[in-house]
């Protein structure tokens, strides 16, 4: 099964990224009929404050890890096909994309339920840590929301 | 017996390293393992961990040769 | 709002329209931290038969005007931002995108939630209709499953 | 009164027209309108309609110049 797990120190252009993706599966391409995308992006605001910069802390091996659980468990409930997920890493400015998934499925159902479950899973169980820099000093965010 | 512990983030900064390597006796668990790191405190519930790079629970058995990492709640994503 | 909605008889590329809508978004883009996407592509097979090329019949005006609607019902529900539904009519070939759907919201929920109804909306509400070509002969697809 | 009638899909096959313009007497409802195009015969339920290109059913009222459409289950995405 092709799978790409990428962690990125530097922004990248997530349509270009799902576009080599979708490439690199060639023929296998055509026996999917659906594919899911969900794109995070870091806003200029959080939480009333003005954000400037964030900062993306991570557990080198065991945040790749747990991605590729993450991905494995979900594809055996759901039966999806090929997986990409690519997350940044250190410093991250307002409007660079923070995380891209994309699922192909041959039916619709299991894309688009593993994307949102992939993204939840990934938010509460994959060890990355935000710090943001704001006008009022820096803080570490402290949980992220549900939904 | 000989066990790497790792510190993250916020915790990272309140323990004031980001690493480092004991030889502890007479433990069995994590929260055995959290005491002898903090001066005898209990492993806090806003502090999660993982064994080997895997999650764990307070109740989890540490071994010789094991990697034991502390950290806050995870927001990624 | 910016919104798209694009009916097309020749095949385009998902990626560089995903990509062009969101440059059309300006700075608007930074208010929104969740994108979802759905591209529903025509597989080379179904039910048990290989199907060669298909002719996708719409009902123009009515095919418009039941996506802008199913799209301001789903806004209103959940609160999501810009949309983009391109929906192919005419001939499509095995491989082809026929269906690209893109949803912004300030949260994930909006977005993935709304691609999801949206795209079964579409299959149930919008007068499109598919006839396959297979080595069997010319055969209208009777209905669409669900999920 | 005047109304426009179009068909699409298998229906536009079956019917052997794609659209035509009639002046029904006496006819109050889309379910009316259909037993004048198809010989008396009742609307089947798996032939859907619209009213002035948004979905109807059979007891929706038709009024002059409307535009009903006949047609099969939507498979479109």
């Amino acid at each position: 099964m092709i799978q790409t797990i990428s962690l990125r120190d530097h922004p990248f252009d997530p349509y270009a990224e799902l576009s080599a993706f979708t490439t690199q599966l060639k023929a296998e391409r055509q026996l999917y009929g659906a594919e899911s995308h969900f794109i995070g992006t870091m806003r200029n605001f959080n939480e009333g404050a003005a954000v400037s910069t964030l900062w993306l802390e991570h557990y080198p091996g065991m945040t790749e890890g747990e991605i590729a659980r993450i991905i494995e468990e979900e594809r055996k409930n759901l039966g999806f096909g090929p997986a990409l997920v690519i997350h940044r890493i250190g410093q991250v400015a307002p409007g660079e994309p923070i995380v891209v998934i994309a699922l192909f499925s041959t039916h619709r159902r299991a894309a688009l339920e593993g994307t949102q479950r992939i993204i939840e899973r990934l938010k509460h169980e994959a060890p990355f840590w935000k710090k943001e820099r704001t006008p009022q000093g820096d803080r570490w965010v402290e949980s992220n929301t549900k939904g | 017996m000989a066990i790497r512990i790792r510190y993250f983030a916020s915790l990272r900064e309140t323990m004031g390293r980001t690493s480092e390597d004991i030889n502890p006796e007479g433990i069995a668990t994590v929260a055995d393992l959290w005491k002898v790191l903090d001066e005898g405190r209990p492993l806090p519930d806003r502090v999660l961990c993982a064994v080997n790079q895997e999650h764990a629970t307070a109740t989890t058995l540490v071994h010789d040769g094991d990697e034991v990492a502390f950290f806050p709640p995870v927001t990624g994503g």
